[in-house]
């Protein structure tokens, strides 16, 4: 069966998919009519369009533990509000150059356009991120700042968070 | 404090066959802000969106999370549900726990896992979540359809029947279009007039619409619901209101010899004309262009050369004076029905398109373009309808039609096919051996395109009983030799040349659109293709709609059309916008972005990125009353809620509702706490 | 502008009298052309049928050689030759491989710089300059009482885009040059209809096919001659008519360059009028009885006006 | 990943033709170990996708031979359509073909008949020269033949070599005074100095035809 349920001394790479609601997110529930089996490392957040997306999303995401991020939306000229893609694309091909300065590797942010019919596609994102990120292992850069960041930060929530987790020996993902 | 209500759905089997489904309401009971959470075989059903209902009552819900399937499915049911248990309809929202989870991961901890953490995001989510009015806009129950042809005449009619008001505007001095230039139409080979002037006298006398012929569409702004169209009215130097159309000025012109553009050339009018019999309206216009009087003028002589239909009429009904009007109208929608013209094989051609040298450019006189054969074999035509060549005025014994003329024909710039063809020059065949019965039509075709009801037994009609001459094959050539046209083509099927000698020639030229789609797009910011076709919205599913809110399209302005295509989408064009008439305002998602015009700069990026100019500028004043700065406003019928103004805007003083940055960074937060 | 001379392999045979015309106006117009030293074959059909890279190289080869030269242009009066270094020079301009396989194949360098000229596109800037020699010579001049057909035959005119006619069906070039000599154009048919070309030893039965039409409809139209710019052509409406005589009358044949020679006032010898096998003294001769009768009919009606004029004051 | 060496070439070819297709719009060739197609190795020499041509006609209406082919142009390049190599190579179409360019000039699809043609004999002549009616075949190698061993062509060379080769003898032999007459025949027109380099030019197209079709993986 798929290495998902073997036991799990390997690294599981936790993966925030921001995704836009017309064409991705219809993909990723079209992977789910057919029943397209893929890993379950990814946490995906829907948003109207990737033109909604600010730099900021990724950037939070990582701070927050995430150790890679899926950024898909339409294909250039599909976009259903017609421009969206395209400013995220420019948006995008700037924010890369920031990424590497921010500390994160562009290995760990992957850009892909998935339509609404490509379900295939959608998996084949999914699994390719989750190997290649997980080849990378976990990202610790920001998990001090993370700790830091709650205990006074902007974003009150009023989730008590539990103690930072430990290197990647003690694999996260259980509840 | 919130109090939200978290219901997991077993979807039947398949959402628990591969979820826990009771672990994970267990799971979020005691998160915080989650007052009541429990799961059920089928949410969606009665008895489920029954159990949603008494929870909001009960527990005095302020948020409501469903984890079922994708929001795409039910998210309005559930939102539904709630708004009748008076809970609003937007602190609802569905986690994806089905197709983004239970399908498409096996059975473990690691899937129980995903799918408490998509509930818990979209939980945090609903706490952010402000409950939100549907937007509503105001409405003005009029409408706009811009040219007069059969697609305009019937949106107009059907839009008017509707109840609501129309503004018809038509650039030529009558409205009927390319119809009233038919003579008989296809499949049915009825009289063109005969079907249209009713229709089109039932415009003129109709309550409810407002028509301006002889004008133009000056300027359009504003947005769906609010459009401000102002109307350019040319000067017609005849006063409508005074003229009864008796034609004594038409009779009294001494310029006769124009080349009538209704006759396609074919025939000649006067200075002042109306185009044909039965104009509507039957008020004629003045072509100040070919005018003496008027070209007298041009060349600044005091004195005035002519002056014959003044003196004819007895209403002193004719104003030389009289200028263009510009006329302001405030519509609630458009429909853009501006029809189509033909292509021709000339020399000169608009860019990306050449002409035919190989038929030496249309220069041979009897080689004329369909519209000119309908013109001849029209009774109202410049013959009466007896189809004679132009050169000589004889009768042609031999006609040749040639079919395919710029259409499919990727080397001329044009290749699409446009689809009328095939059924008129089998018309046009028919009509020439009515009229003419020793004659002998021949006709070069590459494939016959015969898809509508009725059209395929028309075609045949016209090959098997009035023995119309079909040959496969395209004409390489065609010259002038003697009087007659040399037709050098060949006959693919029967392996040989086709070389005829022809006493008349008829090109099937192909349909194209008008020049002006173009700027007309511009001013209402609507695509077009690279033809200039007007884009619509959505090919299939949305093809009267086009991708401006407010405006729709009808008639072969969009594509190659024939007349049923086009009453077909000139009432779906009518249906729509009768649709969007049917409430007193607009309702729209209010997903919608909203600026906070204390913290905006001014500096309109978000102008910039906005596909449908749904933003304003708003002036702000100091104390005494100056203005000294602009801000942004998003206008909340025009915007779409695509939010790419928020990402973009420097000051982060734009929200979209129902995706602030404080929802999606409560997600984020919420998915990775430890 | 330095221009190349490229005759070809017919200038010097069979079409020796489109070179002698073609040097004679070259000289009357003041325009200097030198022959490109070591020139070669330019493989007319032959080549580019049995191998199309060899078609390229060798015409190719030639361009080079006035490259070399420092040449801006070079004007190659047989259409067939025209057409080989015009499609040369269009292939490597558009194929980057074919540009830098080149200089290897011809074992010389080639930057593809100099641009190719047809006969008629070297006379044509000099019409003016033709109009202006004229109206100084004879007013009734014969060239002036000649109606032409100009035939373009199909390289001069095709492939679309090589070529660089100002139209491929209805071309008008020729006769511009022809009307700046005075003479009056006709309106045919066959203007680029195809003479027949390489099959002109091969397959001669279907030349005369050809031809016969072209000549027929010439004569339909009225021509007391036909103009041409290509010794293929000329050979295939001229030498093949002959041998073919019995089946329909003929009619002269000349080349632009001999009718531009004419109205210049260069004398027939010298043009190499006499080499032609259908005869043009007789046309030579009957077109001058003609200018002479039209000049004298024009003196008696300006006499009859001047008297008319008279009985009135 | 670097493609490893025991490739064979079709695919490289197949995939090259691939690429070079697609970047042209073609439609995508299918990487297979038969042979590659007529219409491909058509595409793959002259650059021209036969497949455009909707068989209108129009190339044999205006063809000045038409009238003397068995297989006139359009049906040519149907053939090629077809994958019909042994007919297309062997028919009498591309050797009457005057390349005069008419077709191509009015084809509404830009499917270059002209050139399609001219690729044809071109491979006829690689497969089997003696595929071209006697006369045809006699005179393109006698053509040759002149260029390669004098540079340039002599008129007179060519028709004594023709006659011999084609086997008619007297051809054109009455006319000979009359051009004799007219000054038309010069027996030895100023030949070339450096034929050697136009031999060279011969050598070195054999050489580059070879390892293209080898390259361009057509046998």
């Amino acid at each position: 069966m798929s290495e998902m349920t073997e036991p799990t001394t390997e690294f599981e790479p936790r993966i925030t998919a921001f995704v836009c609601n017309w064409c991705t997110y219809t993909g990723a529930d079209m992977a789910g009519t057919s029943r397209m089996q893929m890993a379950s490392n990814v946490r995906i957040i829907r948003l109207p369009c990737t033109g909604r997306i600010d730099a900021l999303f990724i950037i939070k995401a990582f701070e927050r533990g995430a150790d890679g991020v899926i950024v898909s939306g339409c294909h250039p000229a599909d976009c259903h509000y017609t421009a969206g893609n395209y400013h995220a694309r420019r948006r995008f091909i700037v924010f890369r150059e920031l990424l590497s300065f921010m500390g994160i590797s562009n290995e760990r942010v992957i850009f892909s356009w998935v339509s609404a019919g490509e379900g295939a596609k959608w998996r084949e994102v999914v699994n390719e991120t989750v190997e290649r990120v997980r080849a990378l292992g976990p990202f610790t850069a920001y998990h001090e700042l993370a700790s830091r960041q709650m205990v006074g930060g902007a974003y009150e929530t009023e989730v008590e968070l539990p103690d930072v987790r430990e290197a990647p020996a003690e694999a996260g993902g259980a509840s | 404090m919130a109090r939200i209500g978290v219901f997991v759905c077993h979807c039947g089997e398949n959402i628990s066959r591969t979820v826990d489904c009771s672990g994970v309401a267990k799971a979020l009971a005691d998160h915080p802000g989650v007052a009541v959470s429990m799961d059920y075989k089928y949410m969606c059903s009665d008895p489920g969106q029954n159990l949603v209902k008494q929870a909001i009552e009960e527990h005095a819900l302020t948020g409501v999370v469903v984890a079922a399937c994708s929001p795409h499915m039910h998210e309005k049911t559930f939102r539904r549900a709630a708004s009748q248990a008076g809970l609003n309809p937007f602190v609802v929202e569905m986690a994806n726990v089905r197709e983004q989870c239970s399908w498409v991961h096996e059975a473990g901890p690691a899937t129980d896992a995903k799918a408490i953490d998509i509930v818990r995001t979209i939980v945090e989510k609903v706490k952010n979540n402000a409950p939100l009015e549907t937007v509503r806009i105001p409405l003005t129950k009029r409408a706009l359809v811009i040219g007069g042809g059969i697609a305009g005449i019937q949106a107009a009619l059907d839009i008017a029947d509707g109840g609501a008001e129309v503004v018809l505007v038509e650039k030529e001095p009558s409205i009927g279009g390319h119809m009233s230039q038919l003579s008989e139409t296809f499949p049915t080979l009825d009289c063109s007039q005969c079907i249209l002037t009713p229709r089109m006298v039932e415009v003129y006398q109709h309550p409810r619409i407002t028509l301006y012929t002889h004008s133009e569409i000056e300027a359009v702004d504003g947005y769906i619901g609010n459009f401000h169209v102002t109307v350019r009215k040319k000067a017609r130097s005849v006063d409508e209101r005074l003229c009864t159309g008796c034609g004594d000025c038409q009779a009294a012109c001494p310029n006769r010899k124009i080349p009538s553009e209704f006759d396609a050339e074919l025939g000649t009018r006067p200075a002042i004309y109306v185009p044909f019999p039965q104009a509507v309206p039957n008020i004629p216009v003045l072509d100040r262009e070919n005018c003496t009087l008027f070209k007298g003028r041009a060349k600044g002589r005091e004195k005035d050369l002519c002056g014959k239909c003044k003196e004819a009429c007895l209403r002193s009904a004719i104003d030389y004076e009289q200028q263009d009007e510009l006329i302001d109208e405030k519509v609630g929608a458009i429909v853009i029905a501006t029809g189509f013209k033909l292509y021709t094989i000339g020399r000169e051609q608009p860019e990306g398109l050449s002409g035919y040298p190989e038929y030496n450019y249309g220069e041979i006189p009897d080689v004329i373009s369909g519209l000119q054969f309908e013109r001849l074999a029209s009774a109202s035509g410049p013959t009466g309808g007896r189809i004679v060549r132009p050169s000589d005025g004889t009768v042609p014994k031999r006609v040749v039609f040639l079919q395919c003329i710029g259409s499919r024909d990727p080397e001329k710039g044009i290749s699409y096919c446009s689809k009328i063809c095939c059924m008129y020059a089998a018309k046009h065949t028919m009509l020439y051996r009515h009229k003419v019965h020793d004659g002998q039509a021949t006709v070069f075709y590459m494939d016959i395109r015969t898809a509508g009801k009725g059209y395929e037994e028309f075609v045949r009609r016209a090959i098997e009983e009035d023995g119309a001459d079909y040959i496969r094959g395209r004409v390489s050539r065609m010259y002038r030799d003697g009087d007659t046209v040399k037709v050098v083509g060949y006959d693919t099927l029967a392996g040989e040349p086709a070389i005829l000698d022809a006493d008349m020639v008829v090109l099937c030229t192909a349909i194209r659109p008008h020049k002006g789609n173009k700027n007309l797009g511009r001013k209402l910011s609507v695509t077009y293709d690279q033809y200039g076709f007007i884009s619509s919205a959505h090919p299939k599913l949305r093809p009267v709609e086009t991708t401006t809110a407010g405006v729709f399209v009808a008639g072969a302005c969009m594509s190659p059309s024939d007349i049923p295509d086009s009453i077909a989408s000139a009432s779906a064009a009518a249906s729509k916008v009768l649709g969007m008439f049917s409430g007193d305002e607009l309702e729209r998602e209010p997903t919608v972005a909203i600026v906070n015009e204390r913290t905006c700069i001014g500096c309109f990026n978000c102008e910039k990125v906005c596909p449908y100019g749904a933003i304003e500028h708003i002036d702000v004043c100091n104390r005494d009353n100056e203005i000294c700065g602009h801000v942004a406003r998003v206008l909340p019928g025009v915007c779409q809620g695509c939010g790419t103004c928020v990402a973009t805007c420097p000051s982060k003083s734009v929200e979209l509702q129902g995706f602030t940055d404080e929802q999606i960074f409560a997600e984020i937060n919420a998915l990775l706490t430890w | 502008m330095s221009l190349a001379y490229y005759p070809g392999c017919s200038l010097h045979g069979t079409a020796r009298e489109f070179d002698e015309s073609m040097r004679a106006v070259a000289d009357a117009l003041g325009i200097e052309m030198t022959e490109i030293d070591d020139w070669s074959c330019c493989g007319a059909s032959s080549a580019h049928s049995s191998n199309h890279l060899l078609g390229v190289a060798l015409a190719a080869r030639n361009l080079a050689l006035a490259e070399a030269e420092g040449r801006d242009a070079v004007v190659a009066p047989c259409a067939a030759c025209f057409s080989r270094l015009a499609m040369a020079r269009q292939e490597v301009a558009e194929d980057e491989e074919l540009a830098a396989s080149l200089p290897g194949i011809l074992e010389r360098p080639f930057d593809n710089t100099v641009d190719v000229l047809n006969v008629v596109q070297l006379l044509l800037p000099y019409a003016e300059s033709i109009r202006e020699l004229v109206a100084d010579g004879p007013g009734f001049s014969a060239v002036g009482q000649m109606k032409v057909a100009s035939y373009y035959g199909c390289l001069l005119v095709r492939p679309v885009g090589v070529a660089g006619a100002d139209d491929t069906e209805v071309p008008t070039t020729m006769e511009q040059v022809a009307s700046a000599c005075g003479a009056q154009p006709v309106a045919w048919n066959m203007a680029v209809e195809c003479c027949g070309g390489s099959l002109s030893m091969s397959r001669t039965s279907s030349v005369v096919r050809l031809g016969r039409a072209i000549i027929d409809d010439a004569r339909r139209a009225g021509a007391d001659a036909i103009v041409v710019a290509c010794p293929m052509c000329h050979a295939n409406l001229d030498f093949r008519q002959v041998a073919r005589a019995e089946d329909g009358g003929t009619v002269p044949v000349i080349y632009l360059t001999q009718l531009v020679g004419l109205a210049l006032g260069i004398d027939a010898e010298k043009l190499g009028l006499n080499r032609h096998f259908v005869d043009t003294s007789p046309l030579l001769v009957e077109l001058a009885d003609r200018a002479t009768s039209a000049e004298a009919d024009a003196a008696a009606k300006a006499a009859a006006k001047a008297t008319r004029a008279g009985a009135v004051v | 990943m670097e493609s490893s060496t025991l490739h064979s070439n079709e695919d490289d070819i197949a995939s090259a033709v691939v690429r070079h297709q697609e970047a042209h719009g073609a439609p995508h060739v299918p990487a297979s170990s038969v042979r590659m197609s007529l219409i491909d190795e058509v595409y793959a020499r002259s650059g021209v996708n036969v497949r455009t041509c909707y068989q209108c006609g129009k190339c044999s209406a205006g063809c000045p031979m038409m009238g003397e082919m068995a297989v006139r142009p359009h049906v040519v390049m149907h053939l090629v359509q077809r994958n019909q190599r042994a007919e297309a190579l062997s028919c009498d179409g591309i050797w009457l073909c005057l390349s005069c360019e008419t077709c191509s000039a009015r084809c509404p699809k830009s499917a270059d008949p002209a050139r399609v043609i001219d690729t044809l004999r071109e491979m006829a002549t690689e497969t089997n020269p003696g595929l071209a009616p006697r006369a045809i075949g006699a005179f393109n190698k006698t053509f040759l033949d002149q260029i390669r061993s004098k540079g340039r062509m002599s008129e007179v060379g060519l028709a004594m070599q023709f006659n011999l080769r084609s086997g008619r003898l007297l051809q054109d032999a009455t006319s000979m005074p009359a051009l004799v007459s007219r000054g038309k025949l010069k027996i030895n027109p100023p030949s070339m100095r450096d034929i050697d380099d136009v031999r060279r030019i011969f050598a070195n197209v054999e050489a580059a035809t070879r390892d293209a079709r080898s390259k361009g993986g057509y046998r």
